[in-house]
Parts: C-alpha cells; sequence; structure tokens
C-alpha cells in the first residue's frame, strides 16, 4: 500500500521534474511525459479506492524530516475513505484535463509548452501531498505548493499585464489567508503538541470551546482564502486570465476545493467549536447568494463560470458548516466533474472564437460545436440540481443537511441560490448557444475543437450524469461510504421520508424554475432583459459592479497600506534608521579600518612577527576562555 | 639524567625561532626563504624525536612528507623570487609595495 | 655526575646546528647563508643518523636538501648574481630588537607547553627500518602521499608558469 | 676494537691507494686511449710508453704558480677544489670489492663497512660533487666560470634524480640497500640481464654527472674556455682534476657493484681467480667504456641536454620501475 501511495505522489513529481529540467528536450512532445505522469496516478488511485472500500487504511509516518529535539515535522500518508475520494476525484478530473491541454495549449511555444506541463503535474503533485498528508504541516506543504502553482499558472501568460496582475493578487489574497492558517497551526501545536492528524483529533476533547473556536476560525481563515469565500474571494475571478484548462482543474475542480477538504478533515476541531461550525454555514451560504448574484448579470463566459464556482463552494461550505462533511465532500466530488466540465467547454468556445469571451457577441453556437454545446447543456443541467443528473444529489444533501440541522435561513438561501444558479447558468446558455448568431464573423469562423478536447468533455459530461447515482449505492451510497470517517453530526436528524421528499421537489422545482424563467427572459424576450436592467437600475449597477467589492478593499486596505508603507515605512523607517543603521556600520567599518591599515605595511618580515605573536594570543585566548 | 625529549625540544624550538628569526629582520627574499627552510628543519627535528621517543615511525613519515613539500615549496618559491627579480629589479622584499595600502 | 658519551655527541651535534643557524640568519651574503645552511642541514642529517637511528632519513634528508634544494637556491642567486650593493641591508635596530621580542615570547610560551615533557631519548642506531617506514606510507599516509605528489606535480607546473617570460 | 680500528685504516688506507693509483693512471690511460683512438701514440717520453707520465705531470702542477683571481670570493674559491675530491673518497668506504677473507685467524669483510642505506648514501656522498664546481664557478668572479657553475647546477639536478631513479630497478629486485646484498644477489646472474634499461640509463646518467663527454657542458673547452675551472690553476687545477678522475673509478665500481656481478666471475670455470682481481677487471673495462665514449660522442647542445634528460631518461626510467613492479607481481618476484 505504501508503495502504491508512493507511486501516486511522486510520479507526478517525476513528470514535472522531467519537463521542467528538460523543457529544451521534451518541448511539444511534453505531454508524452506530463499524461501519463498523471493518468497512471488515476489508476492507481482507482486501486487504492478499491482497497479502501474494502476497509483498509493507510496512516504511517515514513520519516521525520525535521527533528528538533521534542519538535519533530513528520512526513507521512494517510489514506482513508475521505482521502481515498479526493485522490479519485483530483487524478481522474487531472487526467482528462491534461489530455484536453494537448488540444488546447497546441498554439504556445514549445518552451511554454512543456513549462506549462510541469506546471500542471506539479500542482497534482502538490494536491496530492495536500490530500494525503496525515499531519498538518506536510498539508501545509501542500496547501502553498498548490497556491505556487496557481500563482505560476494563472501568471502563465506573463507577458500580459493584467495575467501578472492576477497571478500576483491570487498570491496576496492567499497570504492573508495562509497567514490565518500558520497561526492556527501553531495553536495546534501549543495545545496539543503534536501536528499528527490521528494524535491531534484523538486528543482533541482536551481543548476548551473558547481555544478549539479560535483554531478553527484561524484555521477557516486560511480555507476563505484558499477557497474564494467571503472575504476572500476577490481573487478567484481574476485568476480567470490564466490558460482555461487550468480555471477548469485549479480554479473549479480541485485546488479551490482544497478549503472544504482542510474543514472536513480537520471535523474533529470543529465538532467541538459550534460557533466556528455556524459561522462557516453562514458565510458559506452568504458566498453563495453574493456569488450567485453577481454571475446573474456578467457578460464574461468564464467570470460566470468563476462566481458559479465561487457559489457552489459556498454550498461545500454550506454542507460542512451544518455538519453533514459528507455532504460537503460529496458536493465538492460531482463539483468537480461538471464545473471541470464547464470550464473545459468554455475553453473549447473560446478556442473556437479565437479567445473571444463576450456572451453578447455569441449566439447559435450550438450548430457549429454540437458536442461543446450539449455536453455543456449536461454540466449545466447538473449544477442546476435537475434530476438524475449529479448535482442534484450532493446539493440535495446539503439542502436537506442544513434544513435536518435547524438551520432553516441557511437552507432557505440555499434553496433560493439554487434557484439563480439554475438561471444564470441558462441565461449563459441561451446565449451563448442558441438564438440568433449576433457577432457574424466570429460566428462564421466557428468550428468544432479537435476530438483530443471533445473527447474529455464527452468523459467529463457522463461523469457529470452519472456520478450523482453513487448516492443511491448500497450502504447509504458515497455520503455513507465517507461517514466511516467523517462520522455523522446529526445522527438523530437521519432521513425520514415525507421530509426529504418535500425538500427535495422544492429545490427540483426551484431549478426547473430558473431554467424556464431563463428560457423566457434570453430567448422569448418575455421580460426582456434590458428593460429589466433599466427599470431595476441601481440593483443592476450594483450587481454588475460586483458590489464594489474591489474598490473597497482599494479604498479601505490596500490605499492605507501603500500609504503607511510610503510615507511611514519607506521615508522614515527604512531611510532614516534602516539606511542610517547601514551607513553607520559601513562608516564605522571605514573608520577601524582607517585606524588598522597601519598595520598592513606591505612588509613581510612585519606579517612573520605578527604571526608569531598572534599565535601566542591565540593560545592564551584559548586557555583563558 | 641523559639526553631526553627535553633536550631536543629546546633545540628544535632554537632551531624553528632562528629561522623565524631571520624572517623577520632580513628583507632578502632568498634568505628568508632560506630561513623558512630552517624553519622546516626545526620542525623536522621535533617530529624525529617525537617519534624516536614514542616508538612510532610516524614521526619520521611526516617529516618525509616535510621534505616533499620543502621540495614544492622551493621550486614555487624561486620562480616566484626569479619573476619577482625580473619585473622589480631585485630581491629586496621592501620592493614588494604595490600592495602597501 | 656521570657524563654520557652520546649527550656529549648531542651537544656538539646541537652546538654545531645552532651555529650554522645563527650564520644563516646573520650572514649578510646569501651564498654563504646557503653554506650556512647547507652545513646545518648535514648536521641535522648526522644527528638522525647517529643518535636516532634513522638513517634512511638522514640520507633522503641529504639528498633531497643537499642534493636538489640547495643547489636549486645556489642556481638562483648566481643566475641573479647580485652587485654587491645588493647584499648591503641597512640595519634597523628596532625591528631587530622586535624580531628577537616575539621569538623569545614564542619561545617562552613553547618552553611553558613542552615543561613536562621529559620523555627519554635511547641514542644510538637500531631505529626502524625502510620497511616500517614503507608500511605506513603506503597504508596509513596514502591519500597524504598522493597529495603530495599532486602537490609537487602543481609546483612544477606553476613554477615553470611564473618563472617562463611568455607562455 | 683496537684491532678492528686498525683493520678499517688499513682497509681505507690500501683503498685510498688504489684510488689514487686509478687516478693517476686514469689521465694517462685517457691520453693514450685518445692517442690511440685518434691514431696517434699519446705521451711517450717519459718510462716506458709513458708510464711515469702521470708522476711528471704531478710534479709540474705542484710546482707551478699559484694565480689566484684578484676578485674572486676567497673563501670559496680555495674551498671548491678541495670539495671536488670528497664524495669519491667519502664514497669508497661502503664499496665492496670482495667475499671476505680470513687472515691471522679473522673474518674480514672486503668492505670498509657494510651499512645498510649504502646505495643511498652513494647517492647523498655523490650529490655534493655538484658543489665545487658550482663554487668554483661561482667565486671566480669571471663569466665563463660562472657559466659553467649555472650549467652545472641544472644538469645535476636533473640527471641525479634520473640516477637515483635508474638504481631503483635493482633495489626493488633485490629489496636492499646495501650494496654487499646486491653483489650477493649476482652471484648466478649479472644485474644487467634483468636490468639492461636500467643499465642503460645508469651509464648515461653516470657520465653526465661525471660531466663527461658528451655531457661536458660545464667545461666545454670550446665554449666557455675552461669552463668552472677556468680561473684555477697549480694544485686547485690538479685537485679538479684528481677529482674527477676519482668520480669516474668511482663511478664505474658502483657500476660494477649493481649491474655487472661485483667481484663474481661472469662463468663458473674461471672462479679460481680471487675476487678482487675480477673487480678491478671489471672496474678496467667500465672505466674504458667511459674514455672511449669521450672520443666517440659530440657534445650535446644544453637545450637538449635538457629535453634529453625530462623527455626521455625520466620517462623511460619511470617505465622501467613500473615494468620491474608489474614483473615482480606477476611472477612473485624474479
Amino acid at each position: 500500500m505504501m508503495v502504491l501511495i508512493l507511486a501516486v505522489v511522486l510520479i507526478p513529481l517525476l513528470g514535472a521534474t522531467i519537463n521542467g529540467l528538460f523543457c529544451w528536450f521534451t518541448k511539444r512532445k511534453a505531454h508524452i511525459i506530463a499524461v501519463p505522469a498523471i493518468a497512471i496516478p488515476a489508476i492507481v488511485s482507482l486501486i487504492l479506492l478499491a482497497r479502501v472500500l474494502q476497509g483498509e487504511r493507510f496512516d504511517q509516518v515514513l520519516y521525520w524530516w525535521i527533528p528538533l529535539g521534542d519538535f519533530r515535522v513528520p512526513i507521512g500518508f494517510l489514506l482513508d475513505e475521505l482521502s481515498a475520494i479526493m485522490i479519485t476525484t483530483v487524478t481522474f478530473v487531472a487526467t482528462w484535463i491534461h489530455v484536453y491541454s494537448i488540444g488546447y495549449m497546441d498554439h504556445e511555444t514549445p518552451r511554454g509548452y512543456a513549462k506549462y506541463f510541469c506546471y500542471l503535474n506539479l500542482f497534482v503533485f502538490f494536491m496530492l501531498t495536500l490530500c494525503l498528508a496525515n499531519n498538518f504541516l506536510l498539508m501545509f506543504v501542500g496547501w502553498e505548493g498548490v497556491g505556487l502553482c496557481s500563482y505560476l499558472l494563472i501568471g502563465y501568460w506573463y507577458e500580459k499585464a493584467s495575467a501578472a496582475n492576477a497571478g500576483m493578487k491570487a498570491f496576496v489574497v492567499n497570504r492573508i489567508g495562509d497567514f490565518g492558517f500558520m497561526i492556527g497551526l501553531f495553536l495546534i501545536y501549543k495545545h496539543l503538541g503534536t501536528l499528527l492528524f490521528s494524535q491531534a483529533f484523538a486528543s482533541a476533547e482536551q481543548l476548551s470551546v473558547g481555544v478549539a473556536t479560535l483554531i478553527t476560525l484561524l484555521l477557516f481563515t486560511g480555507a476563505t482564502g484558499k477557497s474564494a469565500q467571503i472575504p476572500l474571494y476577490v481573487w478567484l475571478p481574476d485568476a480567470m486570465e490564466g490558460p482555461t484548462p487550468v480555471s477548469s482543474l485549479i480554479h473549479a475542480a480541485t485546488m479551490v476545493t482544497a478549503g472544504v477538504y482542510m474543514v472536513a478533515r480537520t471535523h474533529a476541531l470543529f465538532n467541538m467549536a459550534p460557533l466556528s461550525m455556524e459561522v462557516v454555514a453562514s458565510i458559506g451560504a452568504a458566498t453563495a447568494l453574493m456569488a450567485a448574484t453577481m454571475a446573474l448579470v456578467n457578460n464574461d463566459l468564464k467570470r460566470i463560470l468563476a462566481y458559479s464556482t465561487v457559489s457552489q463552494l459556498g454550498y461545500m461550505f454550506v454542507g460542512v458548516g451544518v455538519g453533514v462533511y459528507a455532504a460537503g465532500i460529496f458536493h465538492l466530488f460531482t463539483h468537480a466533474f461538471f464545473k471541470g466540465l464547464m470550464f473545459l467547454t468554455a475553453g473549447s468556445v473560446m478556442h473556437a472564437l479565437h479567445g473571444e469571451l463576450n456572451l453578447q457577441k455569441m449566439g447559435g453556437l450550438i450548430k457549429k460545436m454540437p458536442i461543446t454545446g450539449w455536453t455543456f447543456v449536461v454540466g449545466a443541467l447538473a449544477i442546476a440540481g435537475i434530476p438524475p443528473l449529479a448535482g442534484f444529489w450532493s446539493k440535495d444533501e446539503i439542502l436537506a443537511g442544513a434544513f435536518m440541522g435547524g438551520h432553516r435561513i441557511i437552507w432557505a438561501v440555499g434553496t433560493f441560490t439554487a434557484f439563480l444558479t439554475a438561471f444564470y447558468m441558462f441565461r449563459l446558455i441561451f446565449l451563448t448557444f442558441f438564438g440568433e448568431p449576433r457577432e457574424k464573423h466570429l460566428y462564421d469562423h466557428a468550428h468544432e475543437s479537435p476530438p483530443v478536447m471533445t473527447i474529455p468533455l464527452i468523459v467529463l459530461a457522463v461523469g457529470s450524469a452519472v456520478v450523482g447515482l453513487l448516492a443511491l449505492a448500497p450502504h447509504g451510497g458515497i455520503v455513507g461510504f465517507l461517514n466511516r470517517t467523517l462520522g455523522e453530526a446529526h445522527e438523530a436528524a437521519g432521513h425520514e421520508g415525507g421530509l426529504t421528499y418535500i425538500l427535495m421537489v422544492i429545490s427540483v422545482a426551484m431549478g426547473v424554475a430558473g431554467v424556464v424563467l431563463a428560457y423566457f427572459m434570453y430567448m422569448k424576450r418575455m421580460p426582456d432583459p434590458v428593460a429589466m436592467a433599466r427599470n431595476f437600475r441601481p440593483v443592476y449597477t450594483l450587481l454588475y459592479n460586483k458590489y464594489y467589492v474591489d474598490e473597497i478593499y482599494f479604498a479601505f486596505i490596500v490605499n492605507p497600506v501603500v500609504g503607511g508603507s510610503r510615507y511611514a515605512l519607506w521615508k522614515f523607517v527604512d531611510v532614516i534608521i534602516i539606511d542610517g543603521a547601514v551607513n553607520g556600520v559601513g562608516r564605522l567599518c571605514r573608520l577601524v579600518g582607517g585606524g588598522l591599515r597601519y598595520i598592513q605595511t606591505g612588509f613581510i618580515p612585519d606579517y612573520a612577527w605578527m604571526i608569531l605573536v598572534g599565535a601566542v594570543v591565540i593560545y592564551w585566548i584559548g586557555r583563558l576562555f | 639524567m641523559g639526553v631526553g625529549l627535553f633536550q631536543y625540544t629546546v633545540l628544535s624550538v632554537l632551531v624553528f625561532l632562528l629561522g623565524a628569526l631571520g624572517l623577520m629582520i632580513r628583507r632578502n627574499a632568498i634568505i628568508m626563504f632560506l630561513c623558512m627552510e630552517l624553519m622546516l628543519n626545526g620542525v623536522n627535528i621535533l617530529f624525529m624525536a617525537l617519534a624516536r621517543s614514542k616508538g612510532s615511525v610516524e614521526g619520521q613519515v611526516i617529516v618525509l612528507f616535510v621534505m616533499a613539500v620543502a621540495a614544492a615549496e622551493a621550486a614555487i618559491g624561486m620562480a616566484i623570487i626569479t619573476s619577482f627579480y625580473r619585473s622589480r629589479g631585485g630581491i629586496g622584499v621592501d620592493r614588494a609595495d604595490l600592495m602597501k595600502w | 655526575m656521570m657524563i654520557n658519551a652520546w649527550d656529549v655527541v648531542f651537544f656538539f651535534l646541537a652546538g654545531l646546528i645552532l651555529l650554522s643557524a645563527l650564520g644563516v640568519v646573520f650572514i649578510r651574503h646569501p651564498v654563504y647563508s646557503a653554506l650556512s645552511l647547507l652545513a646545518n642541514l648535514c648536521v641535522t642529517a648526522i644527528l638522525y643518523l647517529s643518535l636516532m637511528g634513522a638513517p634512511f632519513i638522514a640520507m633522503v634528508q641529504i639528498i633531497v636538501y643537499a642534493g636538489a634544494i640547495m643547489v636549486f637556491f645556489l642556481f638562483v642567486i648566481m643566475l641573479m648574481n647580485l652587485s654587491k650593493g645588493e647584499y648591503q641591508e641597512r640595519a634597523v635596530p628596532w625591528r631587530l630588537l622586535l624580531g628577537l621580542g616575539a621569538a623569545a615570547l614564542f619561545a617562552f610560551q613553547i618552553f611553558i607547553l613542552a615543561g613536562e615533557w621529559r620523555g627519554v631519548l635511547s641514542p644510538g642506531a637500531g631505529g626502524f627500518g625502510v620497511k616500517a617506514l614503507s608500511h605506513f606510507i603506503f597504508t596509513r599516509y596514502i591519500l597524504a602521499f598522493e597529495l603530495v605528489s599532486v602537490l609537487i606535480f602543481v609546483a612544477a607546473l606553476g613554477a615553470v608558469a611564473l618563472a617562463k617570460k611568455k607562455l | 676494537m683496537i684491532v678492528a680500528i686498525i683493520v678499517v685504516a688499513v682497509k681505507l688506507l690500501i683503498l685510498f691507494a688504489v684510488l689514487m693509483l686509478f687516478v693517476a693512471y686514469g689521465t694517462l690511460a685517457e691520453r693514450k686511449v685518445s692517442g690511440h683512438i685518434q691514431d696517434r701514440l699519446g705521451p711517450y717520453h717519459c718510462g716506458p710508453h709513458g708510464l711515469l707520465q702521470p708522476l711528471a705531470d704531478g710534479l709540474k702542477l705542484f710546482f707551478k704558480e699559484d694565480i689566484v683571481a684578484a676578485e674572486s670570493d676567497k673563501i670559496l674559491y680555495y674551498l671548491a677544489p678541495m670539495i671536488a675530491i670528497v664524495p669519491a673518497i667519502l664514497a669508497i668506504g661502503v664499496i665492496p670489492f670482495g667475499e671476505s677473507i680470513t687472515l691471522f685467524g679473522r673474518k674480514i669483510d672486503l668492505v670498509v663497512t657494510d651499512i645498510n642505506v649504502a646505495l643511498l648514501y652513494l647517492l647523498a656522498v655523490s650529490s655534493f660533487s655538484v658543489y665545487a664546481i658550482v663554487f668554483g664557478g661561482w667565486s671566480s668572479n669571471s663569466k665563463y666560470p660562472l657559466l659553467g657553475g649555472l650549467r652545472s647546477a641544472a644538469q645535476f639536478i636533473s640527471y641525479e634524480l634520473i640516477l637515483g631513479l635508474s638504481i631503483m630497478g635493482v633495489i626493488m629486485v633485490v629489496g636492499s640497500f646495501s650494496l654487499v646484498d646486491i653483489v650477493h644477489y649476482q652471484k648466478s646472474m649479472w644485474m644487467v640481464v634483468y636490468q639492461p634499461l636500467a643499465f642503460i640509463i645508469y651509464m648515461i646518467a653516470a657520465t653526465a654527472e661525471l660531466n663527461r663527454l658528451p655531457f661536458d657542458l660545464p667545461e666545454a673547452e670550446s665554449e666557455l674556455v675552461g669552463g668552472y675551472h677556468t680561473e684555477y690553476s697549480s694544485m686547485k687545477f690538479a685537485m679538479f682534476f684528481l677529482g674527477e678522475y676519482a668520480n669516474m673509478t668511482v663511478t664505474s665500481a658502483v657500476a660494477v657493484c649493481l649491474f655487472l656481478g661485483g667481484w663474481y666471475s661472469p662463468v663458473s670455470f674461471l672462479s679460481w681467480i680471487p675476487g678482487p682481481i675480477w673487480f678491478v677487471v671489471k672496474l678496467v673495462a667500465v672505466f674504458f667504456f667511459l674514455l672511449w665514449l669521450r672520443w666517440t660522442y659530440p657534445r650535446f647542445r644544453y637545450d637538449q641536454l635538457m629535453v634529453f634528460s625530462w623527455k626521455y631518461l625520466l620517462p623511460l626510467a619511470l617505465v622501467n620501475i613500473l615494468a620491474t613492479g608489474g614483473v615482480m607481481i606477476l611472477f612473485g618476484g624474479i
């Protein structure tokens, strides 16, 4: 088992190393290395999943990385139901996205091509490290590693100022969250004296509620950064500057879910802190709603998907926040399929339209790109929660969990968000793929993508359609499987027949209503969207400008910090104090040297006696001290 | 009380220090070099005496190495003096004043 | 107090060694200085041969120092064939005093350290053979031996590079 | 104790006398051999076939006016000729010239002293011979002798090395530095058969050490007038002369001991002839070879001398050592 786990983790690293060091050699052939470097771990992780299904577990420290007296940093892996699902999802989705990238990135320079695959493999390596770590610090290594790869890949087209800035923004915003995460780690080590999950969770009961709340809130700060929740979600829409497969893999399917994974992984701590759970659920719900409303009026294909991702991540946090961790992870799992799929189709559209992203310039593309179009529809139906597609099952689990857990407001918000989700997704579909083409020349040049891109689409579409059915598998389905690790917070809530079906019907009805409304507004123009925008101008403007959050951040955080840095830190601290100290040391050295240079006579005999006397002096110094 | 290690040490140190003294008060580069050989010889005497008193041959091995190093040093040193003589027109070490501040 | 014959030999040779060492330091003329050093080295070799039972080292000392190094020194001295003026060094009494002071300090130091060295040296022949010596050179000190060969090789190259007018 | 000292003294006296005899008649031999090689008679008038010529030469040199160069460095000027003969006299002490004989009930070794580093001792004392030339050349304060001295110093260092390396093969085969051991080893077969290359290299290097043609650059008459002894006359010149022939004799004796079987007879049916006589016969043969060489080859140019030493003889000597070692490892000793 250890060999298999090491294979899963290290093969992507090997691929990254080869492409990184020998990019001058692999060039256009980089995918020959990179794709197997992900595909093999994908197969191996399926084997591992099968063995975990049979009840095997793995939790072992391989070696002590930094032994410092009492403080020892382990390198070790933990494979249980949770991490098995995670690595299977990550490697499976990543494999198809790698395949897709072969077609999508074929306009790049040879070196850039190899570099891209190197980063991608490296990302998978760090993601798997994150998922398989059996201690907080190794998890943090993976956490930071995926952040690094995210930064590198967002800024992949670093010649473009907007891409470079977006990368920087992602990095800085993530740092804020990571800072909280790190302090959380310190507190865990301080209070529990260990970094290993197994030991930490076993002794979690010792924590007082206050400390547990503090720790979990700090950890959740990290999660909000990585998983783009309020208030740190602002980087994710900008991250769409990266190549679309990257958006698909990192900023939809895998990395951004790391926060959810982390909360689920540390559920033992969160269970100790009800307040933190409330905070998680509330922030998740608020984020879900806010992001969904922002997606309503946006005209940028990828940004809508990005807001959608933020919104769905909010759902996941609602799941883990109300205590149905398994449902949250299940939604993570299904979301990886359909959101990965939708980003890939968006990439396919961009590929066809030479990078055009504005919805208002598209229309009727389904005739030109049937595979892309229909797979997108599958994904949209899945996210809208139409049964029996994947999103329905997982979303329903979350909403049911929220309702059963007594979080009625959160349930209401989630249900309304489901309606909004269906609406903006089908707005996107109707504007993009149906109706009349609005830009003739774009439409004329559009073409279906090559098979290397469409086959992953089909595979993921099939996945989006069917993975939800895992909920119906024996022994409680996937949720039951995950609950073997995660436990059920609301055992008493159970799944009573009648209420469950009512909730299910409500959420399906909301999804259908959203689809129908979108159909009438954007196909039939029944309530004309333009007129509506005019009638509700203040709301529209507010939504269109994303609640002015970026502007607020600039006004209240960025500018004061920059100003303070410039006037207080630079002009005063740096110039006067630090430079003064440095120059003072320099002057002191010159002074001393100026005195000592008289010794350097350049006359060898003088040096001879200095050596003799020096030997004696050194002996006595050694003797006396 | 016969001649023991102490007397050899005295001899060795005196030879060594005479060499060092020569290095300190002479300014003819060649003679300074000769004095360096003298210092090495002083060290050799001590090594030999220690080898003899400890009943170990290793001191003699070190002496052989010292001789080899002395030969190498003489080769390099003489080459330096030759080229110094050529460039500075003499072998007084006070002619080597370029590195003075 | 009985005077041992070997002690007499030792003090005689030690006296010669110190005398010739003084000669090296204080003789003005480089050729005589070199000659004095030659005498010093030869007497040292005799000391090794007669009192320390190290004929091999004694012979090697003469072959290496008298046969090679000193000839080499003389060769360079003659090559430069310095005029009389070059030998004249201005006497600098304070430098002499400084040197003497440093040397005395160092000697004092050494004798403090070596004060308890009361080991006895049995004088006379009958030391180690060449075999014992070579056994150590080619086993424990093989690395040093090889390094010395490298050193000498590099020194030869360096000497050529330095002394050649243009390569 | 007393007897032992007397025995040593007697042996030394005899050896010294023989050495001087060789020196004296070596000069005559040189002139006669050169004469005959050049198709003339050589000295003829002093005694029968000029046999008393060395005596006449000695007398002449003894009574000649002693000229001292005015600007010379007096101490070294006087010291140099004295050093010239020292190495040869020091060297005879370790050269074995016969098996031990029994005289008046005492077993007497026909060697003054058999030390176990005899060969190193020979090399050590032979390193002094160069000082005579170097000091003589330098102290004369004259340009030709100085050039001779310089040449000699460089030549000496180069060929001393090769001399030492060439006899290493012999030492490896025998496993001892003692000349007596080496001669004993050759009872059945001469070393020259095992070590032909070493013998050739040894003879070349020895010729160079002796400053004889074709290696007589320090005194090259046609270039440097008289080389290092240009400014010497009378007995001082005689001492240089003496030294050269004494060194020749010793070198020949060493060659005989190392390579030509020492005092052993080459063939067994002649082994009734006493060892010392065989030794002298071989010595004379090698001596003659050196004379012959002188009148056969032209002189090297200085750069040729150095190139020959460092580029050809040194690698050859190393190859010889390597080959000897290889054979010894392969066949477990010769």
